[in-house]
């Protein structure tokens, strides 16, 4: 039992700064691959973690595949079923309070085109590709050991990000005036999933920028932790990534 | 298969030392790659305002679209950059295997819908 | 001489497979009647001697080497190694390649089979409506012949616009009296390609007969084309074979093919209304069906009233419950649960799914019960019917209680309030529906 | 077979079994203590505990089926309603599917494949831990729908569209299914990632990927196929729940939605998942059976390559299960041709065993029987499986008894065959003791007796066309006899099942009456380099790095050729098994965060199906365990254990060059 308690002592703050090895992780992650030094290495040199994260964002890209493709379905049969004037998905778009302008519209171009605003979604845009690259500054920065800039570059990212969701929230919200509800229509529902989707990544992604500059005001982001900041980096231009398609598929393509 | 580089006798990659990318881009080079897809998000959006329809409107997004994919995925992913380790292989294996076993499954699944908008 | 090939190999497979072919069987999938079932049947003729030939090699020599090769613990000796060998590639390419040729073979006739089960009848050809339903079957024929059905609205859809690329899709598949509208029970003309169209009002459900075809799905939002035909008369089981909920075990149906003069004639009754019955305990039974059973169920008698907007008042999930305007014409209700008659030459089950009805008898079968000659003639079934009627939901699992969400039930509720004498007068009447 | 029980000259201390010398922390390997298990990272325990929750499991899903059974046996049966019945089979499906054969699946995965690639554990051992909790919470939480919530789900396994909306289905059960599932699916895909990193990157060295046991191959495809399946199958239950939960219209036909989608997604990832089901048994077996007939596997690249084949064309074929939903005769097409070359690979594989054994000199005891089982049950439901591949007859068989014998042929007849094989294999490496071998083999005929007399007959009612899901029966169908048969049949294989847990039981008391004898590292003269450590497999699995040169690296140490080329042994697997010395190792630390953040996931489902505000618990609690495990350092630095692993060669913070170095074996006094 003694052996027990000894072994949930926790680690002294100090100690753990020294020790690269027991890297705390912002994300959730593990690194026991790295403890046990006389023995493993990896095989590949290369490190777990950044394989972990490169398996993990292969496995997103099925999600978001299926997400876009149940999508594309929807706003599909969304429109056929409008443009054939089938009374109960007229229904649903005036119960969400859909004024009728816009639903008429709707079936004149036989598109979704008419709830967008390209110019105001083509900023946001704009605004997460720009985070990518204050993210690969940040990756930059912490790497070669240049402390302030980093805070720098972390920050910006993350207030980008934050930009950009606050737009979504926007967004979502004048969708929402307009009558386009998520339960009245397969479109409504395909698209606020979809988005809200890649929407809720990002969210996590900024959780994640926010955790990593606490850790570097608390001086714990040094250069042996490039790695941590590269790891949320490539997390974070794959959600940029999918919004590329995400917005080109979605918003330019009607 | 992504293993040839994996058949090295252990070790012979610790010059690899701590992590598997030696040269990133440089600073410049990242904002070169930034105007790059900032220029591309410019001409796509007025090029869904052009009015154009069908195929003229779409293959061209879409190849934008894709340039910006690689672009971001390669810089800033440092996919491109990763080539040296394993000749590249694997992390792009498992990355863009997820990416065209998502398209290839799902191209399927949408010729089996029928499509009329 | 390909019913003796398989013969032969059904009998070499096993002395079990042979069960499958006894004849009192109603669902065997061994037992073609038509041709379209015929043609399946015999590319797997080929293909099971297939199967048998490698499940023989790979099963017996597996057992053959086990036995030979095995050496028993006492005369074990670890010094003793076998010839250590590590493999042959010629070898095993050929036992990759050799699989690839065969089955490459095979996926000629396949693809061929494919193909020839998606070949629709000739334009002008008998074309059905077929709808599934929780849990029953409904099947609608185009009267007038112009290749349209009609919708609620009483707009003309064609059968050519339900099926291609380009199908439009209808939602509002309700009842409409100018169609014959009948359940349970396909009629055909025996010899003739029937297309059926089809497509589901609630959930997905599959519609098979195994003699006379394979099966295919019915899909709500969706038409299905499918088609079945009969060498001769003759009565064929079926089950609804997708996964449906509480009662897709009670979802059967049948299809009776009768020869072109019978089916003219029952298409011709079919087509007429019903007739008002004039005996009183069935007139009773007719006003109470009117108090208590129109707002689902449709008698078209030429006076009977039905709601105008059918769909809007019924608590109903699939918004449509079986039109008994022939009802008993029909051989089988509940979905194929239960018989109509029983009785008849060498039965007198009530069970819907054996087959001992003579389809020769088809459509006398109400002259018959009526006025039966002999005990083995048949007889309408009116202690089942009036069971089903005071309380359906104990004969096959149903749930006719709202759903909370929806606001509607599933089935056929059950009728406590009537007293038995009433019970008798809408048997009475449902007796004269034919 | 020679046993080394007495031939063993273990270095003192380790005689009752490998133990940690005097001091040195802290991971009693006999701990009976609860907390333990509950918070351990070890690989080895927490594939042990997989094994143990999908035997529970199997429990549960086999008294299902047997309920069945009992209900089919005659015609027109009363004994479950058809309500009951629905609600039994898809917990039966579900329940064997992703809480038996997949957590079994994992089980060896867990347990083998690091001590198979020399690592000393998985690449991330907490998130490891988190896998294996979350999968447990997930299917407890599954199963608490038979108590709570208006009842099991009744949807089936597959549990389309439209039928599992509101509307057809508005009890809580299909909430469970789909919740529970989504919550499993979770643990899947990190157990997935962390797999496939400790395969790629953790061998041992000069271990290259074509120098790794055929097990760990198929681990590797099996892993990657979950990687790339689960997110499809999670996309599909979003959907879902979104549609359930929060009236979102995905499968409402009504607005126009069609149900195919279910389908589609359904299946891109179900027909992965069969495959991802039989892998880990074929990777079993193929270490089974070049075992026991004293010969190297069959032509080990063809092996590989078509275990990976399988892994590939696994996902061009998933609308063989929609060959009647409607898809148009093109895409039957493609997908029939495209299943039926599935048997190539899968061919391949069968005929390379049977070459693996011919010429052997096999030893037929319980493990090589049901590896032989294995070939020959699965090779009879793969031959069904090429029959449905054939669209036309598929027509005739789809939905009948005749593919409830197809899938219980490879689920049970392979999948389940194989593992039953690898407990008896690999049951001395885990714990120490042997089962059973007469028992093992009254296990073995009476399971191959009760499952061909259960499943053979379904061929038959199936092609005499009774119905898949059916409550009950008409006699005049004439499906009584068989249907008799099968139950009876089912009995008889609950007996055999019933015998492996008793020969478990019963070995482990006869093991202990004999005072505990260690059964030593090598038992069976195995090939690979898990027969190189003590069993059980202490809890740092490798004294030091296994260098390896070959495949079947241990047995060539023991076995060389002589002047002549004869092969002789030279060494017992004993003499060149490492000690099982951990000094100088350190492990990383047990932690509660794991089990903690996993707990929290059910919380989160039943908020979501009965009452949102349960949310405020569920979040909180997973914030606090993420937060707990962000803060936690991965290892534990124990002030005894200062051999410089910690901050020492700092040069290398990952270690990626310790490759050449000794390790480091200082002596703690
Ligand atoms: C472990 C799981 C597993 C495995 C390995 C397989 C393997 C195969 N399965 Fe099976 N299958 C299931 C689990 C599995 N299946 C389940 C659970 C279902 C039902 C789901 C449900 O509806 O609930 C199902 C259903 C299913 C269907 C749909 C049936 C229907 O619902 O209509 C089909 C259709 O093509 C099919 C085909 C195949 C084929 C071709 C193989 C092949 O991989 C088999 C290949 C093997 C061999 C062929 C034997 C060895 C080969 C040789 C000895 C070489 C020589 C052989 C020849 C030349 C033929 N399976
Ligand atoms: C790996 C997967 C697996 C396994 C092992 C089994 C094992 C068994 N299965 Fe099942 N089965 C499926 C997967 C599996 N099944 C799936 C996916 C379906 C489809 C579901 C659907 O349609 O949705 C299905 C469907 C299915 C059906 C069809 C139901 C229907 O369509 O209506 C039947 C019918 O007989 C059946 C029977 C059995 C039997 C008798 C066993 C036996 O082998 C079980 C034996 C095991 C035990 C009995 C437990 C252990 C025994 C003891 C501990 C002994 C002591 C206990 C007691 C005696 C109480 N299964
Ligand atoms: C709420 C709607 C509803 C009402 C009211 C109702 N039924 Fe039904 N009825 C159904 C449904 C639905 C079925 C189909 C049940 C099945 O087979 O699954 C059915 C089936 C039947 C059948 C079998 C038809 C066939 O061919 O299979 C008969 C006969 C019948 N009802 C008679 C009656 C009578 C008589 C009454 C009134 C006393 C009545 N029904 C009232 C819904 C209703
Ligand atoms: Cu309808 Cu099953
Ligand atoms: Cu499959």
């Amino acid at each position: 039992m003694t052996d027990t308690a000894a072994r949930e002592m926790p680690l002294e703050p100090e100690n753990e700064l020294q020790d690269d090895v027991a890297v705390v992780d912002d994300h959730g992650s593990d690194i026991a691959g790295h403890d046990d030094h006389e023995g493993h290495h990896s095989s590949l040199g290369l490190s777990n973690m950044k394989l972990a994260m490169w398996l993990f964002l292969g496995s997103e890209c099925l999600l978001f595949g299926a997400l876009i493709s149940t999508y594309l379905l929807s706003k599909a049969r969304f429109l056929t079923e409008l443009v054939a004037l089938n009374p109960r998905v007229l229904d649903g778009l005036r119960d969400g309070g859909m004024p009728e302008e816009l639903i008429q519209e709707f079936i004149a171009e036989g598109s979704v085109e008419p709830i967008f605003d390209i110019p105001f979604t083509s900023g946001s845009s704009f605004i997460l590709l720009m985070s990518s690259l204050t993210m690969v500054f940040a990756h930059k920065a912490v790497s070669e050991g240049n402390y302030r800039n980093s805070r720098v570059w972390l920050a910006a990212t993350a207030l980008l990000g934050s930009t950009f969701m606050a737009g979504q929230v926007y967004e979502f919200t004048i969708f929402f005036r307009e009558g386009l509800t998520y339960g009245g229509s397969l479109f409504g529902s395909g698209f606020f999933t979809l988005t809200g989707f890649h929407g809720a990544h990002v969210t996590g992604g900024i959780i994640m920028l926010l955790s990593l500059l606490v850790l570097s005001f608390r001086g714990k982001l040094q250069s042996n932790r490039a790695e941590t900041v590269e790891l949320v980096g490539l997390y974070w231009h794959f959600v940029d990534i999918v919004w590329v398609l995400i917005f080109t598929i979605v918003y330019l393509i009607p | 298969m992504a293993d040839t580089a994996t058949e090295t006798p252990h070790g012979a990659d610790s010059q690899h030392g701590h992590d598997d990318h030696g040269d990133h881009p440089t600073e410049k080079q990242y904002w070169v790659v930034f105007v790059i897809l900032a220029v591309f998000t410019a001409v796509e959006v007025a090029w869904s305002y052009l009015g154009l329809e069908g195929m003229q409107l779409v293959v061209p997004l879409i190849i934008m679209m894709v340039i910006k994919f690689f672009l971001v995925a390669g810089a800033f992913m440092h996919l491109y950059f990763d080539l040296k380790v394993l000749n590249g292989r694997l992390f792009t294996w498992a990355f863009f295997g997820g990416i065209l076993l998502a398209m290839g499954v799902y191209a399927v699944v949408f010729s089996t819908f029928r499509w009329q908008i | 001489m390909r019913r003796g090939v398989r013969r032969f190999w059904v009998v070499v497979l096993s002395g079990a497979l042979l069960a499958a072919c006894a004849e009192d069987k109603p669902l065997n999938t061994f037992e073609p009647r038509g041709p379209k079932a015929r043609d399946i049947d015999s590319l797997m003729v080929w293909i099971w001697p297939i199967m048998g030939i490698v499940f023989v090699l790979v099963i017996g020599g597996a057992i053959a080497i086990a036995l030979r090769n095995r050496v028993r613990p006492e005369d074990y000796d670890a010094e003793d190694l076998p010839a250590q060998t590590h493999g042959n590639t010629p070898l095993e390419l050929a036992w990759t390649i050799a699989p690839a040729v065969l089955l490459a073979a095979i996926s000629f006739p396949m693809v061929q089979g494919i193909w020839s089960l998606e070949e629709e009848n000739a334009e002008g050809d008998l074309d059905v409506m077929v709808i599934g339903q929780q849990w029953w079957w409904e099947y609608r024929y185009d009267v007038d012949g112009d290749g349209f059905f009609t919708d609620a609205n009483g707009d003309g859809v064609s059968n050519q616009d339900l099926t291609g690329d380009d199908a439009e899709l209808p939602l509002d598949i309700s009842l409409d009296p100018d169609d014959i509208v009948t359940a349970n029970e396909l009629v055909i003309p025996a010899g003739e390609q029937v297309d059926l169209i089809m497509t589901s009002r609630d959930v997905i459900h599959s519609f098979w007969i195994p003699r006379l075809n394979g099966k295919r799905d019915t899909v709500p939002g969706r038409w299905h084309t499918w088609s079945v035909e009969a060498d001769e008369p003759g009565k064929f089981t079926g089950w609804c074979t997708e996964f449906c909920g509480l009662s897709h075990s009670r979802m059967r149906m049948s299809a009776i093919a009768l020869s072109a003069e019978d089916f003219d004639e029952w298409f011709e009754n079919q087509a007429s209304p019903a007739e008002i019955p004039t005996d009183p305990d069935a007139l009773a039974g007719r006003e109470l069906f009117q108090n208590n059973c129109q707002q689902c169920h449709v008698i078209n008698d030429g006076d009977l009233a039905y709601a105008d907007d059918f769909r809007t008042n019924v608590p109903l999930v699939s918004l449509a419950a079986p039109d008994l305007t022939h009802f008993a014409s029909r051989t089988s209700f509940a979905g194929g649960v239960y018989s109509t008659y029983a009785g008849g030459p060498e039965d007198d089950s009530t069970d819907a799914n054996d087959d001992g009805l003579d389809p020769d008898v088809y459509l006398q079968l109400a002259e018959l019960s009526a006025a039966p000659d002999s005990p083995d003639d048949y007889r309408f079934n009116a202690a089942e019917l009036k069971r089903w009627v005071s309380n359906a939901p104990s004969r096959k699992d149903m749930a006719p209680d709202a759903n909370p969400e929806t606001g509607l039930g599933r089935g056929m509720p059950a009728f406590e309030s009537l007293t038995d004498e009433q019970l008798d007068q809408i048997v009475a009447y449902l007796a004269t529906l034919d | 077979m020679t046993t080394y029980d007495d031939q063993l000259a273990l270095p003192s201390g380790l005689s009752d079994g490998p133990r940690q010398p005097l001091g040195i922390f802290a991971r009693p390997r006999n701990a009976n203590g609860f907390v333990d298990w509950l918070t351990t990272v070890d690989h080895k325990k927490i594939g042990i505990m997989y094994g143990a929750a999908s035997l529970f499991f199997l429990i549960i899903g086999g008294v299902a089926a047997l309920l069945i059974r009992i209900q089919l046996a005659t015609p027109n049966n009363t004994f479950l309603s058809g309500d009951a019945y629905n609600r039994i089979f898809t917990m039966h499906g579900t329940v064997m599917v992703f809480l038996v054969v997949m957590p079994m699946g994992a089980a060896f995965a867990n347990f083998l494949m690091p001590l198979q690639v020399g690592a000393r554990d998985v690449a991330f051992p907490r998130i490891n831990a988190f896998s294996f909790w979350v999968f447990f919470a997930g299917g407890l939480m599954l199963n608490t729908s038979w108590f709570i919530g208006g009842g099991a789900p009744n949807g089936g396994w597959f549990n389309y569209a439209p039928n599992n909306g509101v509307a057809f289905s508005p009890a809580a059960g299909i909430d469970f299914w789909n919740i529970g599932l989504l919550i499993t699916g979770i643990g899947s895909l990190t157990g997935s990632i962390n797999l496939i990193t400790t395969v790629l990157n953790m061998r041992a060295p000069g271990m290259t990927l074509m120098k790794m046991p055929i097990f760990v191959w198929m681990t590797l495809v099996t892993q990657f196929l979950l990687l790339f399946a689960i997110p499809v199958l999670t996309v599909a239950q979003v959907l879902l729940a979104a549609d359930r939960l929060f009236g979102a219209n995905f499968f409402n036909v009504e607005l126009g939605a069609d149900p195919l989608l279910w389908q589609h997604l359904f299946w891109i990832f179900g027909h992965p998942e069969v495959y991802l089901m039989i892998l880990p048994a074929f990777g079993i077996v193929s270490e089974v059976i070049p075992t026991f007939a004293r010969k190297p596997i069959f032509g080990y690249p063809f092996m590989v390559f078509s275990g990976v084949a399988i892994g590939f064309m696994g996902w061009g074929v998933w609308a063989h299960h929609m060959f009647v939903s409607g898809i148009g005769p093109l895409s039957v097409t493609a997908f029939s041709v495209a299943t039926m070359f599935i048997a190539v690979p899968t061919g391949v594989k069968i005929l390379n065993w049977l070459a693996t054994m011919w010429g052997g000199k096999l030893i037929l005891n319980t493990a090589m029987l049901f590896s032989i089982g294995l070939v020959t049950q699965f090779t009879i439901g793969g031959l069904s499986g090429v029959s449905h591949a054939i669209a036309p007859s598929d027509t005739q068989q789809t939905d009948t008894y005749y593919i409830v014998a197809h899938f219980h042929y490879v689920l049970f007849g392979g999948a389940l065959f194989g593992f039953v094989a690898g407990f008896y294999f690999w049951w001395p490496k885990a714990f120490g003791y042997r089962l059973g071998e007469r028992l093992g083999k009254w296990n073995f005929w009476t399971m191959v007796l009760g499952f061909n007399l259960t499943f053979g007959p379904m061929h038959i009612l199936g092609l005499q066309g009774m119905p898949r899901r059916m409550q009950t029966y008409d006699p005049a169908m004439g499906f009584g006899l068989w249907n008799m048969v099968a139950s009876w049949g089912s009995f008889i294989l609950a007996l055999g099942i019933l015998m492996l847990l008793v020969n478990v039981v019963q070995s482990h008391l006869a093991w202990r009456r004999a005072g505990r004898p260690n059964v030593g590292a090598d038992p069976w003269d195995g090939r690979t380099i898990e027969w190189s450590i003590q069993s059980p497999a202490p809890s740092h699995n490798f004294d030091v790095d296994p260098a390896v040169t070959s495949l079947d690296d241990f047995w060539h140490r023991k076995y060389q050729p002589d002047e002549t080329g004869k092969l002789r042994r030279i060494h017992t697997g004993d003499e060149i098994a490492q000690p099982g010395d951990p000094t100088g190792v350190h492990l990383p630390a047990p932690s509660y965060w794991p089990i903690v953040l996993a707990m929290s996931m059910p919380i989160v489902g039943y908020a979501l199906i009965f009452n949102l505000w349960l949310m405020i618990p569920g979040v909180l609690l997973m914030t606090l365990s993420l937060w707990g495990w962000a803060l936690e350092p991965a290892d534990d630095l124990d002030p005894h254990d200062d051999d410089g692993a910690g901050q020492g060669d700092s040069a290398s913070p990952d270690g990626g060059d310790g490759a050449t170095a000794e390790p480091e074996l200082e002596t703690v006094s």
